[in-house]
């Protein structure tokens, strides 16, 4: 199932974002045992975190990223985030490469001192990195590879914050 | 002179490598780019690129008018198709 | 700062149903993992975490309970929420007793093949937690404990979902 | 007969203890229950505890009509105050 973690370097844009694009498996548990603890006067942090899911047939899941525009779009979000909610920090880390059912593909944090900012700003953190960043996605099923197109409910998704 | 093409997504099957680096005289033009990609890459492909769909990058920034695209030494230009949801 | 956690004893409901009441420290990376490595089939797990807040001046902080209404409305609202959304796994902890700055109080997390029911699931325990549930709060500052009274808050969350 | 009463939140304080067992010979009603609190807990308490905002659970079930209720020998009759937000 699930490969090993191994260590994902960290480019912190500010003392309270932390935004990662990772090539190799990640431990969210660790990070998010991490973050809490970097923020003691946070009273609640949201977490999302999307694995690869088992049990659809799909033997590996593939996310390309071109490195000049994905993680200045990452950065460019979590900037958007942090000035729409009053947040203590926020975390975004994002797979790239080859996954495996069981593996995390994107962990979102965002500690507040007030709950729903947390909610509000996880949630909006999600609805845009799927839509907005750029990934291009492969899975694998049956031995073959195929690429996966936008789906409608991002769209709509999105709708909800304008 | 040289330019490279990369080629994100799907368009990576079509072009038949992830990029790929072009040699030119003079700076190309968008025509020149679409002419370029039917005949070295795939038939297909110039239409495809053409169309609203599939967003360019010019040395990591958007382009937002095609027809107005200048490509000289050492540029390199990305072909985006819409990302993969879910 | 947080007291080192301890086994806090699970009371599942239903397979999928994780609900607990606790009286010593828990530690919500462990928990996470666990829950989600038991739901491989899940997409996104979105879970809320609620810490005793470090820098208010609070010393101290002590829920207390009435063991014959508290686990019991905590079971209910988890099949409520169950009912309401379709979802792969929900976890409800919740401390009670004595805790320090930096210790975790409540830990929600809902798994789903959809995000947004996994979002509005823990945004809905959350509420529904905080405002239904019967815990009586007391927070130490300057040495003297002092009874929390409920906030206005709480009942403008309630009213989001009705 | 005896009965337990328990005093949630601040009304242990009020009560100076968290719970209290009272000995009757005849069945407890809601009247006898708010004279022994005056008496023997708090002068405030009956007045207190008789209002909307604190509720009733008897043996674990919530009381809908605190002036119906009946105290029996071995129940537990607890007074529940307004829980705490936050």
């Amino acid at each position: 199932m699930a490969t090993n973690w191994r260590s994902c370097p960290r480019f912190p844009v500010a003392d309270l974002l932390d935004v990662r694009l990772c090539t190799a498996p990640f431990d969210p548990a660790l990070e998010l045992r991490n973050f809490t603890r970097a923020l003691p006067q946070a009273g609640g942090i949201v977490s999302f975190l999307g694995q690869v899911r088992a049990g659809d047939g799909v033997e590996a899941l593939d996310l390309r990223h071109y490195a000049p525009l994905t993680l200045p779009a990452m950065r460019t979000l979590a900037g958007q985030v942090r000035g729409r909610w009053a947040l203590d920090g926020l975390l975004i880390i994002h797979r790239s490469g080859e996954m495996v059912p069981g593996d995390p593909i994107v962990l979102v944090a965002a500690a507040a001192r007030h709950r729903r900012d947390a909610f509000a700003a996880a949630d909006f953190a999600m609805d845009h990195l799927k839509s907005e960043s750029w990934f291009w996605k492969r899975e694998k099923v049956a031995g073959q590879w195929r690429w996966i197109e936008p789906r409608m409910q991002d769209f709509e998704d999105i709708a909800r914050w304008r | 002179m040289a330019a490279r093409l990369v080629f994100l997504g799907r368009l990576e099957e079509l072009a038949g490598c992830p990029f790929a680096d072009v040699a030119f005289g003079a700076p190309l033009h968008w025509a020149d780019v679409l002419a370029w990609l039917g005949d070295d890459q795939a038939p297909e492909l110039p239409a495809l690129v053409n169309s609203d769909k599939v967003r360019l990058a010019l040395n990591g920034m958007m382009v937002t008018d095609k027809a107005s695209l200048t490509v000289v030494d050492g540029d390199e230009l990305a072909f985006l198709p819409p990302v993969s949801g879910g």
